[in-house]
């Protein structure tokens, strides 16, 4: 064992957070020998850029407001029109790019929504148990007795269909899975010696469950967000192929199918091209949590 | 690259696809004969002739059941059915039909007079479906069976679009529904599933959602106009929902007709060859409907501004042809039409003179455009408004709608939205079906969404509903549609032509512009065998 | 046969990390003959369990033999084929594990397991797979060997249906079940309970006895080696720094650190020399009682509605200033005991007075603003710290709980306890995963010592720790108490250690009382016979482990 | 055992009028006149008046919702207003389609899924394990109304190696109900062509409802085999000599399949919801179907009726892995 040197100098910055930054690239390691971990990174980078430059990115931006020319409806694939274009005559690949920021705004709003609803009383229920646990986990559990397209669709048929309305039916939906996974997470974490620690120097609950659950939770809520962004986007574009989903001329992958599928298979790259981008934002986003799971929260299960 | 691959995999599908499709087209053989396949996308949920009509419940309605007349040919012509002649009073307030003697139901009853009236009655006191055509005119208890044979309605006043109503009031056996009445229902239970008629079919295998078979009916007392020798052992109406599985199926020969193919599709399935496509000119009529009493919509000038800031043309593309211009409220094939002249056509300089007499001679304003969820050309007519607006400086949102919610919502002037558009399928050829859209009595109803309130219109239709001489309500409609394009309560839009697909062996098929859009007259219709 | 049985020549092995390579065997040289037992002593990290493991094909994934090799019986073994392994492994060489609990497979009947291991055994060696019958039969009579009742009946038990004991006799059949040349028993008593290791370890020793086996038992217990090995190996990260015989070792260590290891053993038959020196134990500053519990009791219970009484009316007082010790085997009670004092188990009757008040009724605010006299250390500090906060957020977590202090005056009262415990500075900014056990536990004691409290409970706050660390921790606790003027709740299932500490000490069996005392008093003249037991099994070992001390031998 | 049983009875029913209340509030918070779309186009507002009194719907939300619940009580789920029928029997009508499809699905998952993560645990970190996640996770992420249609265009339309949709062909006729399994119905009628085509039919859909939940099957299984191939007694099996195929494929996989049947309990219901995009694409005449043309027009019985019936079984299918895991794990058993 190593005595360290005692220092009067005032440390610097590297360190004082040496045991972070080791932290960090250790992280890095991990995640950067993982081929698939790196591939779902870089899908999500993609989407990310897409949705962020879209309107720069996209070559003809005005056909994702309505703007249409009937004469070159569905046509191929061509240097002009890369994706080909729509029955309006729209350009597909400006609709794909700029779909990307629809399904972003779509994937970000129901699993923040699910999160902030399902966090706390996932952890209200971990840790006061007893009836308020009872409560809140019967709840859930009619909840995900339900299973969430069915219910979403029942909230959209009767809201209407729109991407507010879908994007509301899904948050309304999506909460219970957090709710489960915290709780669960919670009841294990209660059982840790610190928490009682905690309550042995008299913490107050609330201190117990911001300094002490909660950190301890977030690294399966992290992975949990991660997938569920993937799963987020694949939800509404599903009710957008119902036909319950974005409004047009919005541009939104689902709908963009379910418009595209009555075109098929004389003019594939209609729905080649939206449906493409939807696997490979939810596989980018599924791969990306997978990795962070190896990392972050390497002993949890798919729940 | 990768396209490059995509369209290599995709034409060689596609011509691995015509090879194998080729000898595939067949239709059902059985040992009683030839079944007609035929693929639609909509479901027949009740099939009692006085609950519900739609264009596919009428079809097999139309098939297991006989009406007094009977509507054929282009244009729409009133043929004698069960009733083999009829005469009117002079005050045209009472009506008499003869029967033929040899109609006989399913069951081997006669169809007698009895049965006409009771199945009158039974529409009439079930207040359902079809009842509204003739309840303001007719009571239940005034029609008389006045022999075996002949049965008279009397009606309350006169009545002039009377007899075009009459194909679709269907005549049901008295004695089988009688039989399974439960808690006096007259017996509707019974009939969601079950037939009781006298038509050329009888009901087969009844599988909700899936299929519905009508087997042909040995012995229709007014025989097969196709021969006892050609006429198909029956037909089966198959639930294809997705457009996509239609045409695979039909390319596939698994179905034998099919309706509700995309324009594009129509073009692209006229080259496969063994297809035949049906393309006639209908008498559907397509509006966008404006809320005339609430919102800026009410400003005449601004639905001027909008009828001629739309790209009519884009409409006629949209079905790649198939579809014409609105010449009048009334569409063409109907009696009484006329041309009327200066309807609105795209002339932005005209739009903007009108928006400058509005209320907003800037635009500036939103305004809402309310379709049907699903249905794909009135989505794009949607997104060709939205882009012609917007040279008015007018945003428009297109806002698909599920059909119960925007019925709901254009019921009432504070709820309809400022732009709806409506397909609208007249149910006769009388001038009346369509001319009492615009008469006030129709508010609440959906293609009564613009709330129109001319009084003067409204009076006209009440006139020409009650004069017995066709030309003095061939005046008065005249007046009609001119007055309904002035005032421009919706923008006319066009005819939407209807169109099938078939395979060549397929014979028989005879089109009547009064059908509804995928409505077939199943009984003239046959296989021709190599 | 000549040649040794088992022979480790210059073996050195290394296994990659993030951080690099990490060299966890050094140089080992090693050999065993036939009939011999060897113990390997070592702590942990010391690189004895993969040495072992090495030896029979199961070592770490990620290692690297640099240099050496291992040849058994002649065979070279080093880097063995997985198929060639078969005809070893279960057979000539096998092993006894740690934990019964997890080295069992707790889906399958232990007949099936065991019967398992016999068909595999015969399938290697290659004369086809006998009757199940058969192999019943030698189930059974290896179950009887290994001493445990009513083998008939055990075979068709599952393993969650046994107690620890009978499960490790369960993994020795296993391990027997081949008739192996070589034994390897990876710390075969740590898990149990005091009676229940003596037993076992008097159960091996027959066998060695009986089936003549050669065997090579690892061990942080230097008592339990005694017990069973006439050679030992001493280990010290990595390296073998002492071999010979046990006795030689133990009477005259020659390393620097096998010379502090056998110090660092308490020895349940010397009575505590530092009470003595230790005026201020004798003669306490503020005398009085602190802390006294009155009738208290818990009952759980369970969902099927049957209770469970795990603390049974207890009456206790704690005088101001002494070392009141607690001791009992697992399963007694004083786990609870010890946390219902604290009211962090609410008790289910009885009284608990601190400092003339009665604090079983407080709640809330009251009750929060108690805890700060009161406090209480872990048995583990691995997960006694929060693994997401740094050394000094967890230090300071009291102060910013408990007070309104600044934040630059917590960080430098942080800084002062970090000095206390003597830590360097630095080790606030580290993370618990980067510290030893005992710093950690070090860290934990500053923690419960930040608010200054009055009394302290420890449960069992160094039965995670090695030996040598554990004499650091215990010699640091008492002289923080003379420092500091605190009063101590001592928990123990060591006797040794209580012996060595404690000036009172009570007796829990089955959440009862069943003798207490001053703790000379108790350990000269026990009166209750689980106290006489308990005191015997420990001596066993301890004795052993103490062959060289005059007072015994 | 019967405390166990009742307890789940009890469960059972709570869950059930806990999603009726549930799914009856939210499909009645908007309007919709489901009245004025069965009375038809021209219908007269006292016609649709009608309409509205014969189904109760002129009453006050809370009314109608007390009607509700009283008539669920007795086991009456209303009527459907567009088919006049009552729902419970449109909703068993449609709900053998559905399990059928669901089972073949969920056979398909567990066969290909259960070894497939077997092969990638053992082979942790190596092409095949990548190949096999990569694949997994594209299950998940396949949309399943694209990958259908793929699907339907690649092996019916362009090779014509497979219908494109439907249970049977037109003309087959369904073999005498039994179960309303079609696979099953028609080997009891000895028909094997029947259970041929009906196979064939069922390719397709089964597939696509497979994919994500082979997919989960394959994700937890691996995670389980990785964590139970690390444990001791696996260790301990290894050095007690028991050949490596032995230890994976029985003493391991029975540890790691607990928490696998957890997930295909939780899949199932999971699919059950699944199959509302899966039987649009390929006409499936199930209760999905039953539930997306309820839902559209606004005939919100059979709505309730669906997911009522989706819960029902997601319960008893996790009553049964329940049931199953007490006679895996001899823990549970004693307990």
């Amino acid at each position: 064992m190593t005595t360290p040197v005692e220092l009067s100098r005032p440390l610097t910055f590297r360190e004082r957070h040496e045991s972070k930054i080791r932290q960090w690239r250790l992280y890095a390691h991990m995640f950067g020998k993982s081929f698939s971990s790196m591939l779902g990174l870089g899908l999500v980078a993609l989407f990310l850029l897409l949705a962020a430059l879209g309107p720069w990115l996209a070559p003809y931006p005005e056909d994702t407001v309505g703007a249409f020319n009937m004469a070159n409806k569905l046509m191929g694939p061509s240097a002009a029109h890369w994706f080909g274009t729509d029955e309006m005559g729209s350009d597909i690949l400006s609709r794909v790019i700029i779909g990307a920021r629809t399904s972003l705004w779509i994937g970000l709003i129901i699993t923040g929504v699910g999160a902030i609803i399902g966090v706390p009383l996932g952890i209200i229920a971990g840790y006061r148990g007893g009836w308020v646990r009872a409560v809140i986990m019967r709840i859930t559990e009619l909840f995900l007795a339900v299973p969430g397209l069915a219910l979403a669709l029942a909230i959209v048929a009767a809201l209407g269909p729109g991407i507010t309305n879908c994007v509301v039916a899904l948050s309304l939906v999506w909460w219970p899975g957090y709710v489960r996974l915290v709780e669960a997470k919670t009841l294990s974490v209660k059982e840790e010696l610190f928490v009682e620690s905690a309550r042995s120097i008299g913490a107050k609950t609330p201190w117990i469950l911001w300094h002490h659950i909660l950190p301890n939770c977030m690294s399966p809520i992290i992975v949990k967000m991660s997938m569920d962004m993937g799963m987020a986007i694949l939800s509404a574009a599903s009710l957008g192929f119902i036909g319950l989903g974005a409004q047009p001329p919005a541009p939104e992958w689902g709908a963009m199918i379910s418009v595209a599928r009555t075109y098929m298979p004389d003019w594939w790259w209609y729905s080649l091209f939206p449906g493409a981008a939807i696997f490979l934002t939810v596989l980018g986003f599924n791969l990306l949590g997978d990795g962070l799971r190896d990392i972050l929260d390497p002993r949890s299960r798919d729940r | 690259m990768f396209g490059k691959i995509l369209k290599n995999v995709a034409v060689a599908g596609l011509l691995a696809s015509s090879i194998l499709a080729a000898p595939a087209g067949a239709f059902e053989r059985t040992d009683k004969g030839n079944v007609i396949v035929f693929g639609g996308r909509q479901a027949i949920p009740v099939l009692d002739p006085h609950v519900r009509y739609d264009w596919s419940t009428r079809m097999i309605q139309q098939s297991v059941y006989d009406a007094l007349v009977k509507y054929e040919g282009n244009p729409a012509e009133i043929k004698p059915w069960l009733a083999e002649k009829w005469e009117t009073s002079a005050d045209g307030k009472s009506w008499t039909f003869h029967l033929a003697k040899n109609a006989k139901f399913h069951n081997g009853d006669p169809v007698t007079a009895e049965a006409v009236r009771y199945s009158f009655e039974r529409g009439l006191k079930l207040n359902k479906g079809v009842a509204w055509m003739l309840k303001d005119f007719l009571a239940p208890e005034n029609i008389v069976a006045v022999d075996a044979n002949t049965v008279r309605f009397d009606l309350k006043a006169p009545y002039a679009p009377f007899l075009s109503f009459l194909p679709w009031w269907f005549v049901v056996n008295p004695a089988e529904v009688k039989a399974h009445e439960v808690d006096g229902d007259y017996g509707q239970k019974w009939l969601t599933d079950h037939a009781a008629g006298s038509g050329p079919f009888k009901l087969g295998r009844w599988e909700p959602n899936v299929l519905y078979e009508i087997e042909a009916n040995d012995g229709y007392w007014k025989g097969w106009p196709q021969g006892e020798k050609n006429r198909p052992a029956g037909v089966i109406y198959k639930i294809i929902r997705e457009p996509a599985a239609q045409k695979a199926a039909l390319q596939r020969g698994e179905a034998d007709i099919v309706e509700g193919l995309t324009p594009d599709d129509y073009i692209q399935i006229k080259r496969v060859p063994g297809v035949v496509i049906q393309d006639h000119k209908g008498m559907t009529t397509f509006g966008i409907k404006f809320n005339t009493q609430k919102g800026p919509t009410a400003d005449i000038n601004l639905r001027k501004a909008i009828a001629y800031a739309l790209d009519y043309d884009a409409l006629i593309q949209i079905y790649n042809g198939a579809a014409s211009l609105e010449t009048s409220p009334l569409p063409d094939a109907m009696k009484g039409h006329v041309a009327v002249p200066g309807m609105p056509r795209k002339d932005l300089a005209k739009a903007k003179e009108y928006l400058a007499k509005s209320a907003y001679p800037n635009g500036g304003i939103t305004l809402p455009y309310v379709h049907v969820a699903g249905l794909e050309e009135a989505r794009r007519i949607g997104l060709v408004l939205l882009d012609n607006l917007k040279e008015l400086g007018i945003t428009v949102e297109v806002k698909p709608e599920q059909w119960p919610n925007m019925v709901a919502a254009g019921s009432k002037v504070e709820t309809s939205p400022a732009m709806t558009s409506v397909f609208t399928t007249p149910v006769s050829t009388d001038p009346d079906a369509v001319a009492y859209q615009y008469h006030k009595a129709s508010w609440g109803q959906y293609y009564a969404m613009m709330f129109y309130d001319n009084p003067k219109v409204s009076e006209m239709i009440d006139q020409a509903r009650a004069a017995t001489s066709w030309d003095d309500r061939a005046k008065l409609y005249a007046d009609i549609q001119k007055q309904i394009v002035a005032d421009q309560p919706e923008v006319f839009g066009m005819l939407q032509n209807r169109r099938w697909a078939h395979r060549d062996y397929l014979q028989g098929f005879k089109f009547s512009p009064v059908r509804f859009t995928g409505e077939v007259d199943l009984y003239p219709m046959w296989v021709k065998a190599e | 046969m000549t040649g040794p049985l088992l022979d480790i020549q210059n073996y050195r092995l290394d296994i990659a990390t993030f951080d690099g390579p990490v060299h966890v065997l050094k140089d080992i040289n090693l050999t065993v003959n036939r009939g011999d037992t060897l113990g390997i002593v070592g702590e942990s990290g010391s690189g004895k369990t993969v040495l072992v493991r090495s030896v029979l094909g199961i070592g770490p994934k990620a290692s690297k033999v640099v240099e050496g090799k291992i040849a058994f019986d002649g065979q070279d073994i080093t880097a063995l084929p997985e198929k060639d392994w078969t005809k070893i492994r279960g057979i000539r060489i096998s092993m006894i594990f740690q934990d019964p609990m997890t080295y069992l497979n707790p889906l399958f009947t232990i007949g099936q397991q065991i019967s398992d291991v016999i068909a595999a055994h015969e399938k290697a060696a290659g004369h086809g797979v006998s009757l199940k019958t058969t192999r019943r039969a030698r189930t059974v009579e290896l179950l009887d060997q290994v001493g445990l009742p009513n083998p008939a009946m055990l075979f068709d038990q599952y393993p969650h249906q046994l107690s620890g004991g009978m499960r490790q006799r369960v993994l020795i059949a296993m391990a027997l079940s081949g008739k192996p040349d070589l034994l390897i028993a990876d710390e075969p008593t740590t898990a149990l309970d005091v009676t229940v290791q003596a037993q076992v370890l008097d159960l091996i020793n027959s066998l060695v006895e009986k089936l003549n086996l050669t065997v090579i038992m690892i061990s942080h217990d230097i008592g339990a080696i005694a017990t069973i090995a006439k050679r030992c190996a001493v280990m010290y990260k990595g390296e073998i720094v002492e071999q010979g015989l046990t006795a030689d070792i133990l009477s005259a260590p020659k390393h620097e650190y096998t010379r502090r290891l056998l110090a660092a053993v308490p020895d349940i038959d010397t009575a505590a020399t530092k009470v003595a020196a230790q005026p201020a134990v004798a003669e306490p500053a503020k005398p009085g009682v602190l802390l006294e519990a009155i009738g208290l009791k818990k009952v759980y219970r369970s969902q099927s509605g049957t209770e469970v009484t795990a603390v049974n009316s207890i009456n206790l007082s704690v005088a101001t200033g002494e070392i009141f010790g607690v001791v009992g085997e697992s399963g007694s009670g004083k786990s609870t005991l010890a946390r219902m004092l604290l009211r962090l188990i609410e008790p289910t009757s009885g009284d608990i007075i601190f400092d003339g008040r009665n604090i079983s009724g407080l709640t809330g605010e009251p009750l929060r603003l108690m805890r700060r006299h009161m406090q209480f250390v872990f048995q583990n500090p691995h997960s006694a710290l929060n693994g997401r906060h740094t050394i000094g957020d967890a230090i300071g977590e009291p102060l910013r709980i408990q007070t309104s202090m600044s934040r630059r005056d917590i960080e430098a009262r942080v800084e002062a306890l970090l000095d206390i415990v003597q830590l360097p500075k630095m080790f606030k900014y580290r993370y618990p995963h980067e510290l030893s056990g005992g710093q950690k536990q070090r860290i934990c004691i500053a923690r419960a010592i930040a608010l200054n409290p009055r009394l302290l409970i420890l449960d069992e706050p160094t039965s995670a720790l090695d030996i040598s660390v554990q004499a650091q921790v215990l010699d640091f606790l008492q002289e923080l108490r003379a420092e500091l003027d605190l009063t101590y709740v001592f928990i123990s299932h060591n006797l040794a250690v209580i012996r060595q500490i404690c000036d009172r000490t009570i007796v829990m069996k089955r959440g009862e009382i069943v003798e207490q005392g001053e703790t000379e008093t108790l350990f000269l003249s026990p009166q209750h016979e689980y106290t006489k037991a308990l005191i015997e099994s420990g001596r066993k070992t301890s004795r052993a482990a103490n062959l060289s001390a005059p007072a015994v031998s | 055992m019967l405390a166990f049983a009742f307890r789940k009875v009890l469960t059972l029913v709570g869950t059930m009028i806990g999603i009726a209340a549930l799914t009856f509030v939210i499909t009645n918070v908007a309007p919709g006149d489901p009245a004025r779309l069965v009375a038809g186009p021209n219908a007269t507002e006292d016609m649709v008046t009608t309409i509205r009194t014969e189904y109760g719907l002129d009453k006050s939300l809370p009314e109608q919702f007390v009607v509700y619940m009283g008539d669920l009580v007795t086991g009456d789920l209303g009527q459907s207003i567009v088919t006049t029928r009552p729902v419970l029997e449109e909703v068993l009508r449609y709900a053998p389609a559905t399990l059928e499809l669901v089972f073949v699905a969920m056979a398909i998952g567990i066969i290909v899924g259960v070894p497939l993560g077997m092969l990638s645990a053992v082979y942790k970190d190596g092409p095949i394990d990548h190949i096999t996640r990569i694949f997994s996770i594209s299950g998940v992420a396949l949309p399943a109304f694209w990958f259908g249609i793929i699907l339907q265009l690649t092996f019916a339309v362009d090779l014509g190696w497979l219908p494109v949709s439907g249970r049977l062909p037109l003309v087959t006729r369904p073999p005498e109900t039994v179960t309303g399994l079609l696979l099953v119905d028609s080997l009891l009628a000895g028909r094997l062509d029947t259970f041929w085509t009906a196979l064939r039919h069922i390719i397709l859909p089964a597939i696509v409802l497979s994919f994500p939940c082979l997919a989960s099957i394959l994700r937890v299984n691996r995670a389980e085999m990785i964590e139970v191939l690390q444990s001791d007694y696996i260790v301990a099996a290894r050095a007690h000599g028991i050949a490596s195929f032995r230890i994976v494929a029985i003493y391991a996989l029975k540890n790691a399949l607990l928490p696998t049947l957890a997930m295909i309990g939780l899949r199932f219901g999971w699919m059950l919801g699944s199959t509302v995009l899966v039987e649009t694409v390929f006409d499936w005449p199930g209760i999905g179907l039953y539930a997306v043309s309820s839902a559209l027009s606004s005939d919100f019985k059979p709505v309730i009726g669906v997911t009522l019936v989706i819960g029902f079984f997601f319960i008893v299918a996790n009553t049964l892995v329940d049931l199953a895991y007490a006679w895996i794990d001899p823990r549970l058993r004693s307990a």
